[in-house]
This record gives structure tokens, C-alpha cells and sequence, in this order.
């Protein structure tokens, strides 16, 4: 399928369906038209296309009813190819349509208190019980929980065996009894994240995606999806956080000093050779020949985020705060809010998503291929490894 | 002249460090950020952050408000060094007591006047704020004050972002090289403002024809620059915290079935910190052997950094936790940063040590 | 506008690396530091460090000297990406040749006054240096240089460090936006000096009265910008030679029985150079996509550093077989520094974004 | 002994003894009175006093022939504390007087090619061979072994154990046949090294100091004796590295700019933090109670080096360099030479006598009590050991 077809399916389908009715209405018939991920297999939101195809799609939907992608981010990004990967036709004809129209919201139960970096040791149990699972365990860094009608969730199956090794993955229903969201209050003051308490839950077979013990595995197309999104995204010159800064450097000339303008120079240039980095990363993707730079992205963002946004309370020797209200945030609003909260929000730039040190070790291991350090859990039965 | 603590100062340490353990560990620390700062008048402390009944065991039980009053005037008439290590102890414990803006700073405007109120503040039993912002710095210390003495001897204007006047019952307000006191609630207002540092909050004071008693002479540069030189010893005192607490946590939190403090990376980001702090420690008691311009800009243009670094650092190797309300990493990074911002930034005292220290700028 | 490399500069890329693979190998560069330089004139290149038998063939076989000029001036008509991709590899391989300050400043210069010298210069039959210094910049192209013309049309005066200027057929002069060319050796002088750089040597140019034929207009500040943003590549490659060898190394390398490459605060360390890298390489080709002064000053305050990060990182992670001469790191740490300094030091290329940024500095 | 009767020795020394006369008569003289080293026993140049009381005799003898700190170097720091504390009494008698006189100057066989940050792994074979030693290998970094009558020698004497346990110390006589010094030459251009070449060496037993397969035991004490060396010695204010740049920067008003300043402005807040702590530590000796600050000087004071030396270059915009010529020195001669130098010399500040990485090493598992990596030489032979 190429460009033109592409169009002339789209033309058709507005032909058909008419933008200003109905939202949800619209998107689904959008859904069964193929139009809503076209390089999704036919009858499940897509036409088995390229997928570079689909910005000519959303270029000629633009002003038709569009996704909520913060509150839908996690369903779009991370669960639907994963299922798209790993399921089975009822799970991908079950999830795929509500996931993609924004019916049924999702979020990720991966992370726990005592599984951070080391995914992999993570200790939620699930333990079969006839044609269900029995769930318990604790998970943590939850966003949208509270909204969620179904969880991307990880839990050890088998604890007898090497960590990656006893792992299983599950959709977890949301509304089913022993689910508890409690939100966990960030130092920000709000709250835009949750815990999720799991006790005996109790999960039908056919919520499994993959195979018993190969839960690992399906993580890693999870993840791997989640770091491309973040960090991803293109900025033009002087945008993003440095644009903020400039913003109020231009604003208060009286507070500029010359240790200031030399930092804010050098700042600069950094966001600007990163953006740079970042334009040329996705001519790379664009031609097919994605580069191993993607994975110093996130890196690199969340070090200009914390140093931008550090700069910035400097600079305004401001030492208020807009609000430490306790409530509820669905999303990260940079610049909504004042300096302190840009400065405060950006210390989780280089934790959430993979550390900062999680991502050199990749680069290293990965792309430069420097050898792995010793292991000491590599054969040690998940139950036996020390913690 | 020595770097090193003195017997005297160490026994002083180890009384503040075993009364702040028992009445201001982090979890009651925490407690008290949780209620919301609200507007009020002078002399309604009821809802402040700050401890004044910890407030009033410190001044009570070790004496640590007189600590610079000479002893004819009702103080201890101790010297820098104990001022300098109570604050050590105090910046560990992030604790909320007035005692820099009190104890240290409004009390070193009032010595040469030998004023009374010296005797009620070494005791305890008022508490004063300078009124200046705690943003202003000595090469600047009249930044976010606006104030005026009309001919009757009345104050009006504002001052932004004074420490601690929310639980002061005197304000003592420098302007034009004189030093008044505002003791009366009529025609003076101080509103407590959310604040980036949740254990230090700054408040906007407002005068309208307030009654203002000449006190004496003052030079507020001088004052400003004797905080800064003590504020080195409280973020040397709230790095020590960060470190120590984060070397603790990274002994026991294990990933991939070792302690994270195992990891060569975390291994020399932590050595690397601890000869930040070490030098922290050695500019920290600079200042105090030797009170001149230069050493207080050494110290604070050193350890306002270090403290932001350390607890930064404290933040990023605590992982998601660090990032939690419940955990008091936060009240650390946000005393930090405040304090990088306060009695001058790192900036203003490089800046003047171009003169100070000779490394003249371009022409 | 494209910021990856075409085809046809990665097959440029690929015979400019063979040749130098084959050629200029790392200890043939070092053999030919070994001489010392001497006293000497105009044209009397024999005991130079500049290896003109590999730039005739770079020249002849794969005509890099005519990149940058049109094909009715006997060039090849290609544009700076081309350069540009000859500079990563001549910078991977510290390569003594004149490309950099003949094939580019010089011919640039000459470019608008279409003289008749662009042709030798394109086929490699002559060399030219531009006498200015290699320390000058786009913000100040007269450091270094004191000339004056007589009423005879006769040249006197200096110019330190001129880079390549003892491997020249003719000197490039420009004078009062002007350009001269010094071909004869009467009233001529050039004195190789020992350089930091061992690769590219500067020289000392003296004028007596020496016969200048005018050629043109020239605006040396456009030269020079020209020069600095190809220089951003030239420092490119040096960076990655430097990663790329100390990648290697670490690999290989056994300590504690294992290679120190599985050292996570190695690998740290590699991870964060490689993201310099990353970077430098999208400045660099900013700077050939749009070759604007803002384009440029990013390129050049960016890479100059990292070119030096990645040098010193190379050095200290070789460890002691880093310091010693029959390592070549050495020449490639001396490389970068000296294009530190270099047609702007990164300092000036921050400033000038001051303005081309639209961050202006303190009123 | 106190203070008050070291000045009675000492003035009744110089009562007997003419600073005038023969240099080393004097100096021998005084060796025989215990004034060389007054915290060493009686009859070796020392009278068992307090070591603080040594700088007491200093004082008193400063307008008396003085020692050749710079080509002794070794002998007195790092040769003449092991063989107190590990020599046997003839070994004392022989080596120590003519050690300190400067009749004998000692060089150091440590580092090797494959053995640096991990010395204990190194190779040059003892081979015990009746009441001799016959040893073979290659040794590197030797300072003066070129003017040295004596050296410090590890040497591997059993690969079957592992490798801390297969070393044993000796004293190596540089006269004897088989050994061949050549000059290393330096990215500085001049050579103050030399590598040196053991081909047969033979040593007879009692030149070997400590028990055999003690060797490493034995190289600590001259180890922690070199790491005390390197960079305690105090500085003035503004002096050091950072003077020499402070004197080029008021020489040079016209090459000053703001980027500069501010750098040069933080450098020297960094210099003088530093220097403080040098003082304070040099307190708490004095007191007493060293702390253990003194494992990060070094590392402090190369970074310093370093950033000074390399923010000197750049400012001063100078591309040449003061002689390349290929030359021995003795000593490094820091502020006798130009720029360039200094910034190339100043590389090696991060690698001799410990590299930054190995100095971070202990400092984080001995001062902060960081747990070791997981080791994987720790009961391997030497020899079945990757390399």
C-alpha cells in the first residue's frame, strides 16, 4: 500500500463518516476502517501498511475528534503492542478497539518497591489455581491507575528458578476485587502517580498474554516501547525547557549577571546540539536506519531538564512556590507551573522510565559493547537471591 | 587560628544532635510541612512550620539563642565556632527553629546597640526576624525592600521573602544605617507565603505606619555577611545528612543481588561527593576562624553548592523513593536550593572575590 | 536540509580512510614528529612535519584539493559536506597535510576573486596558506597580525602562527579587506616554531618588502568562519578516534582479571563521552547543512571540548601507557587542544551567540 | 625526649660539628647524632623520639647542608620506611645511612606494563636458586633508576597461589649484571622515567627483605608512604598551580574575557577549598587524629592540575611549545617551563602513584565503607589468571 492509496482511503472513509457527529462513533468506524494504526493487521485498527503511512493518516485527519494521548499514553504506547505482539486473536479482538478509542483506559503494573532497576527481581505472586491466577503483591509508580479499566501486569509465577526465568505477564482487570489504588504524593506535593495493593486477585487463564515463565520477554517489548517514547519528541531551537528559562532571562534583565549568562551560553548550546541529536536521530528512523543514538535521548533530556529548571530558580532567586496543595495531576504540566515545580518535577526525569544509570549501562553494554560486569544472580533460584 | 572543632564545641554538638534525634527526627519534620501556611498577622504563630516549642528546649535546656550575646548582656558570650556548630546540627536535622534568622542574624544587628531586647532573645523568650529578604545578600542587601520613615517616625512599605517572621514578635527593620523595631501588631502584616523550603518558610512583610522604635546604628552588609558565613555551616550540615544518609541506603538497597553501593559508577560518584563535603568542611570552619569577606564568599560560594549537589545526588541514588512525599530527601534538596539562593548566590560571591581575592575581570 | 551523509560522501569517505589506512598510520605520523623543526625560508619544506608525498596523492588520486572549487575552475564542484567528511578522517588520523588551510581557507578566499592560482591549488600543484593567524577568529581575524603595504605595493610586518604556512607555495595576505598573494622567497620569511600541535605546526611569517600581487576583495572574517565550521568536523574525527581506541583498549585491557572495560565507572564514563560524540556529529553536520554564523558558533563551542573531553578521557583511561611519546593519544590530545584555540576558543563562540541566539548578557 | 632537649642535642651537635666543612661529613655526622630522622631507633639515624619533633631539628638546622629531596625522593619516602619496618639489622646497618647521606640513591621496581592499577598481578619472576635469587622481567615508571646504586623490588615468587600470596621484596642492586635501564620518553617530549630490564639477575637471599610470599604485605608500607607524599605538602593562598595562572591573567588584561573569569573565578574557589582542607588535615596530624581526608588530596589536588594547566592554554592562545627536544630530567619542573608543558605534565597527575580511579576505589571502600565488587581473582593461581 503506498501514498496515494492510503489517501484515497481516507477520502473515502471521511465520505462515509462525518467528523463533527458523534466522537465515539467517529473513532470507532475509524478503528474498523483501518485508519486508526495502519500498520496494524486488517481487522484489528489497521491495514497491514508501512508504518510510516500513518502521518499521512493523521495529517489528513487533523481536524477530525483525536485521541487523548496523556491519559491514553500508556494503553496506545506501551500495552497495545504488546498485545499486538503477544496475544492471542480473542485478546487482541477483546482489548485492541476500546484500548485504541480511548473506551477502556490503561495503566502498567510493573515496578514495586523492592524491584526498581532489577525489574526482574520483582515479587508479586501469581499462583495458578484451576483456570485462574491468585495475585498478590505491591506495585508502585502507577500513573492513571485510578482511571484504569485494565493493567499491563508482571508477577512471578515460579520462584524456583533464575529471576527472568519465573516471570509471567497478565492483563489485570482493574475492577476486580482485591485491586486497591492509593495515590503516592510526590515532592512535587501532587500526586501523579499511584500504588496499587493486589490481594487475591483473582485472574481468569485467558488474561495471560504469552506463554507461563516467558513474562520477561513479553516486558521487553513493553519497555522497549516505552523508552522510544519518552525523550523521543522533536523541539524546535530555544523550545522545551531552555525556551522557559529564556522566557524569563529575556523578561528580567536585572537579575542577569555574568556567572548567569556564561551558564545559560553553555546550556544552550547543549540543548541545542541535543535537539540537533534528536532531528538527526529521526532522518535516521525516517530512512530506515534507526541508530543506536535513541537510546542517549532520555539521557540527555533529563540532564538538560535538571539543569535548565535549576538554573532557572537561580536565576530568579525566587524562594516561594506556586502550590503544595495535595491532589491529584493526570499529567506532567512543565510549563503550566511555576520554576519550583519545573525544578522539583525534572529530578524524576532521571529516574522514571529506566535511571539514568540503567541507560549507560545499556549504551555501554548495548552500543558500545563493553563487557558486562560480573554476575551474581544469573543462576541463583529467584527465592534464594539475596535482597 | 585552627580548622579543627574544639572540645568545647564538640560537647555543644553532641547536646543539639541528642535533643533534635529525640523531639525533630524526619518523620516529625514531615508532620509539620503537612499543614498549610495561611495568612495572618504579627504574633499569630499558631499554624507556622516552625517549632517554637523546640524552639524554646534549645534556648531553655542549651542556651543555644545567647550563644553570641556576651554574658553582661544575659548571653553565653560563646564565639562563632558554637554558633557555627549548632547550625551544623540544625542543618542535619533540617530543623524548624528560627535560630539563624533570630539567634544569629537579628541578634548580630542588635550587639552594638546593647539593646534589652538582647537579654529576652539570648533567654528566649522573644524571638525577632530581620526585616530583610533572605535573598538579599552583602553586596546587595537592600534587594525586595521597598521602605520609608515618614516624619512622624511611622514605617510603610514591604519587605518580600523574610525567614521566619511568621513566628517573630519583634521585626527589626534596617533602613538607612539605622535599625528600628517593630514590636506593635497595628499597622504591621506578615503573611507566610508557600514557600520552596517547606522547613524554613519565607513570609512578605507589610508596614503601614507602623510605630517604629529607633534602636541604634546598624550595618545591615555586616549582618548579612555574618549569616552567610554561618549558613556555610548549615549546608555543610545538610550535605553531611544527604551523604550519610545516602551512603546508608545504598549499603542496604540491593538490585541484581548486591548492594547498589556496590556498583563501582555509585562507588566514585559518592567518593567524588565525600571530598565535595570534606572541603565543606574545611571552608565551613575557614569562615569561622576567619570571618573576613573573602573566606565567608570562599565558603559560601562552595558550600551552597555542595549542599544542592549532595542532596541532588541524595535524590537521584534513593531512586523512586527519593522522589516520594514520605521520604525527607525532598525537605533536604528544598532547604538546598533555598539556601543557594540565600545571603547571595554562589555567583554573587565569586563575583566578589575578583576583587577580593585579585582575579580582576576583563577590562 | 539533511543532517546525514550522502552516498556520495560516504564513498569519499571510504578511499579518503584506505588511503590514510594504508599511508598515514598512526606510526608513520609519529616517525615523522621525531625531526626537529629548524630555521628556514620560503619553499624550503624538506624537514617539515607536513607529509606532501600523501597530500600530492590525496590530491592527485582522490582529488581532495579541488573539493571546493567550481569544475570551470578545474575543481570538483562539490560543497562542504564533502569537506566536511575528508576533515572526520584527516582528524582520525592526526594526517599532516595542508587540506584544512590550503583546499579550504586559502581556496575559499581565493574563491571570489576567481584567480587563476584556484586551478593549481584544485589539481594539488601548488599549496597556499592564508596568512593569518591560526589563533584568529570570526570575531577577531586580526589577532596576531601587524601589516602594512607601502606606497610601492610592497608588504612588511608579521603574522604569528600561521598554520602550514611552511609547506606553501604562496601566502594568502589579507589586508584591509583586500587579498594579496606572496609567491616570491626575497622579503619572505617563515620560521616553523614548535608547536603544541605536532601535527599541524604553526609558523612565524615575516614580510620585508616583499612583492604582493593583489588579487582581490576578501572578507577574512567569512574565511575564517568558513574554516571554523569545518573545523568542528576535523574535530569530530579526533573525538571519535579517541573513543573509538579507548573502546578497544578497555576491552582488551586485563586488570584484577578483567578487562577494566567491564568496570562500571568506565563505563559510565564511555557512555556519557559517546553521547558527547553523538552530539558533536549533529553539530558538525549543522554546520555543513546551514553553515550560518549560528550554526558555526554551535559547532564550534560544542565540538572544540568535546574533541579535548575525549582526548583527555582517551589519555587517562590508556593510563600510564597514555603519557608515554610512542602512544600516538598524545597527538591527538595536542590536536584538540590547539583547535580549542583554534579560528575561536569555544569561549568566543558562546559570546557570540549572545547575540545570534538572542540571550544577551547583563545591562 | 620533649622539645626543649632536641634543642639541647642539636646545639650541642652543631657545638661539634661545622656546617661549613665537608657536605657529607656533616651529613654523616649528623646521621650518627639521630638528627636524620629523629622518630627512628638509635643508631640509625634516629633517637626514638616523637615524629613531630623532627621539624624541630629542621628549623634548627636549616642554614646546614641539606639533602637532595628531588633525586632522594625514593630512598627517603618510600625505600627508608620499609626496610625500618620489615629490614633486618644488618640490612638497617648497611642501607640506611648512606640512604639518607645521598651516597646511595634508591629508584622503585613496581609497576610493569601489564600491571599498574592492579600491581598485585605482576610478573617479573624470582627464581630462588641456592643462597641466590634469579630474577627476570621488565619493570616501568622507574624515576632515576639511571643514577641509582639500589632499588625496591616486587617480584613474583611462586604463580601457583594466588596472586597477593606470591610475592615476595627485595632490594635490587642496579650494579649487578643483567639489569638495563633505559630512559621512557614522555608526551612532554623529555624522559623522566625509564624502563628497566631484568635478564638473569641474580640477587643473593639476603638482599630479599620480609619473609618470602610476604611481598605484598611488606609493598603496602612503601605504598601508603608514596600516597602521603603526593600532594600534602602546603600551599600559600593563590600559590600552587593556580599562581601560575593568576600571574599570566594580571600580566594579560587584553586576553581576559567573562567566560574565562567566571571559570578561572569558580577554579580558584576550588583551589583555596582545597588548600583549607590540606591545612586542616596537616591540624589534625599534628593533633594526632589523621582523618581520613588525606586519601583525597591527591585525587583533588590532579583534577586541579589539570583544569588549571588546561584553562591556562586557552587563555593564553598559545599553539607553540616552549622544547621538544628529547632530554633526561630529573625532577618535574612545573613552573620552570612554559604552558604547554604544564598541562601535558599535569595528565600524569591522575595516573602515578595511583590512578584517580584506583584513589575513588579506596576511598569509597575504606573511608565510606562501600562493599567491594564481586571479585573474580580473589583464589585463582596467579597463573591460570585472565590477562
Amino acid at each position: 500500500m503506498n501514498e496515494a492509496q492510503i489517501r484515497e482511503r481516507v477520502a473515502a472513509f471521511l465520505a462515509e463518516h462525518d467528523p463533527h457527529g458523534d466522537r465515539l462513533e467517529f473513532l470507532r468506524a475509524r478503528y474498523d476502517a483501518g485508519l486508526a494504526w495502519v500498520w496494524f493487521p486488517e481487522g484489528h485498527g489497521g491495514l497491514g501498511a508501512p508504518r510510516e503511512l500513518q502521518q499521512v493518516v493523521e495529517h489528513e485527519l487533523s481536524a477530525t475528534p483525536q485521541l487523548n494521548t496523556g491519559v491514553q499514553a500508556i494503553g496506545l504506547g506501551m500495552a497495545a503492542p504488546t498485545i499486538l505482539a503477544f496475544g492471542t486473536e480473542e485478546q487482541k479482538r477483546r482489548f485492541l478497539r476500546p484500548l485504541w478509542t480511548g473506551e477502556e483506559i490503561w495503566c502498567q503494573l510493573f515496578s514495586e518497591p523492592g524491584a526498581g532497576s532489577d525489574l526482574a527481581t520483582l515479587g508479586t505472586r501469581a499462583v495458578r489455581d484451576g483456570d485462574e491466577w491468585v495475585v498478590d503483591g505491591q506495585k508502585v509508580w502507577t500513573s492513571g491507575a485510578h482511571h484504569a479499566r485494565w493493567a499491563i501486569l508482571v508477577a512471578r509465577t515460579d520462584p524456583g528458578v533464575p529471576k527472568h526465568r519465573g516471570l509471567t505477564y497478565f492483563v489485570c482487570d482493574m475492577h476486580a476485587p482485591g485491586v486497591e489504588v492509593r495515590p503516592l504524593r510526590q515532592i512535587t506535593g501532587e500526586a501523579e502517580f499511584n500504588e496499587v495493593f493486589l490481594t487475591g486477585v483473582r485472574l481468569p487463564d485467558d488474561l495471560r498474554l504469552g506463554e507461563v515463565g516467558d513474562g520477561w520477554r513479553v516486558a521487553q517489548t513493553t519497555l522497549m516501547n516505552e523508552r522510544v517514547a519518552i525523550g523521543g519528541a522533536p523541539v524546535r531551537r530555544g523550545g522545551g525547557m531552555v525556551g522557559a528559562v529564556l522566557d524569563a532571562w529575556r523578561e528580567h534583565p536585572g537579575l542577569r549577571s555574568h556567572d548567569l549568562h556564561e551558564r545559560l551560553l553553555s546550556l544552550w548550546v547543549e540543548a541545542e546540539v541535543t535537539r540537533l541529536s534528536g532531528a538527526r536521530l529521526r532522518e535516521q528512523l525516517a530512512a530506515g536506519h534507526p541508530g543506536p543514538e535513541g537510546s542517549g535521548m532520555k539521557l540527555s533530556f533529563a540532564r538538560l531538564n535538571q539543569e535548565l529548571s535549576g538554573f532557572d530558580v537561580e536565576f530568579r532567586r525566587e524562594l516561594t512556590y506556586d502550590d503544595w496543595t495535595f491532589r491529584r495531576s493526570e499529567d506532567v504540566d512543565f510549563y503550566g507551573r511555576g520554576p519550583g515545580y519545573r525544578y522539583l518535577r525534572a529530578k524524576g526525569n532521571s529516574i522514571e522510565g529506566g535511571t539514568s544509570e540503567i541507560l549507560r549501562n545499556i549504551i555501554a553494554e548495548r552500543v558500545l559493547g563493553l563487557p558486562s560486569e560480573p554476575r551474581v544472580d544469573k543462576d541463583v533460584p529467584w527465592k534464594d537471591l539475596p535482597r | 587560628m585552627t580548622l579543627l572543632y574544639s572540645d568545647v564545641e564538640e560537647e555543644l554538638r553532641a547536646a543539639v544532635r541528642g535533643l533534635l534525634a529525640d523531639r525533630c527526627p524526619p518523620a516529625a519534620v514531615l508532620g509539620r510541612v503537612e499543614s498549610e501556611p495561611g495568612r495572618r498577622g504579627l504574633l499569630d504563630s499558631v499554624n507556622s512550620v516552625y517549632d517554637l516549642g523546640l524552639w524554646k528546649t534549645l534556648a531553655a535546656e542549651i542556651g543555644v539563642a545567647g550563644l553570641l550575646v556576651p554574658e553582661e548582656l544575659g548571653g553565653a558570650g560563646a564565639g562563632l565556632g558554637e554558633a557555627a556548630v549548632v547550625l551544623e546540627e540544625l542543618g542535619r536535622a533540617v530543623a524548624p527553629v528560627p535560630f539563624l534568622t533570630s539567634a544569629v542574624m537579628a541578634t548580630r544587628a542588635l550587639l552594638p546597640t546593647g539593646d534589652p531586647l538582647l537579654g529576652e532573645l539570648a533567654e528566649g523568650r522573644a524571638t525577632a526576624a530581620l526585616a530583610v529578604s533572605f535573598a538579599a545578600s552583602p553586596y546587595a542587601p537592600g534587594r525586595g525592600a521597598s521602605l520609608r520613615l515618614d516624619a512622624g517616625g511611622r514605617l510603610s512599605g514591604s519587605v518580600d521573602q523574610v525567614a521566619s517572621a511568621d513566628v517573630a514578635d519583634v521585626l527589626l527593620v534596617p533602613l538607612d544605617g539605622v535599625l528600628y523595631a517593630v514590636e506593635a501588631v497595628e499597622g504591621a502584616s506578615v503573611e507566610a507565603v508557600p514557600s520552596l523550603d517547606l522547613t524554613r518558610p519565607v513570609a512578605s512583610v507589610r508596614f503601614d505606619g507602623a510605630a517604629a522604635r529607633r534602636v541604634g546604628e546598624c550595618d545591615v552588609a555586616e549582618v548579612l555577611r555574618l549569616g552567610a558565613g554561618l549558613l556555610a555551616s548549615e549546608q555543610l550540615g545538610v550535605a553531611e545528612w544527604c551523604l550519610e544518609t545516602t551512603l546508608a541506603y545504598v549499603k542496604e538497597r540491593h538490585q541484581f543481588a548486591r548492594p547498589i553501593g556496590s556498583f563501582q559508577a555509585i562507588k566514585h560518584r559518592l567518593a567524588d561527593l565525600w571530598l565535595d563535603v570534606v572541603r565543606a568542611r574545611a571552608a565551613a570552619r575557614g569562615a569561622v576562624a576567619d570571618p573576613s569577606p573573602l573566606s565567608v564568599a570562599v565558603a559560601q560560594a562552595w558550600n551552597a553548592e555542595v549542599a544542592v549537589r549532595a542532596a541532588e545526588e541524595a535524590l537521584q541514588l534513593h531512586g523512586g523513593i527519593g522522589m516520594t512525599w514520605e521520604h525527607p530527601v525532598h525537605l533536604y534538596l528544598k532547604r538546598a536550593k533555598a539556601t543557594q539562593i540565600a545571603l547571595g548566590t554562589p555567583g554573587d560571591h565569586r563575583a566578589a572575590l575578583a576583587s577580593l581575592a585579585g582575579v580582576p575581570g576583563p577590562e
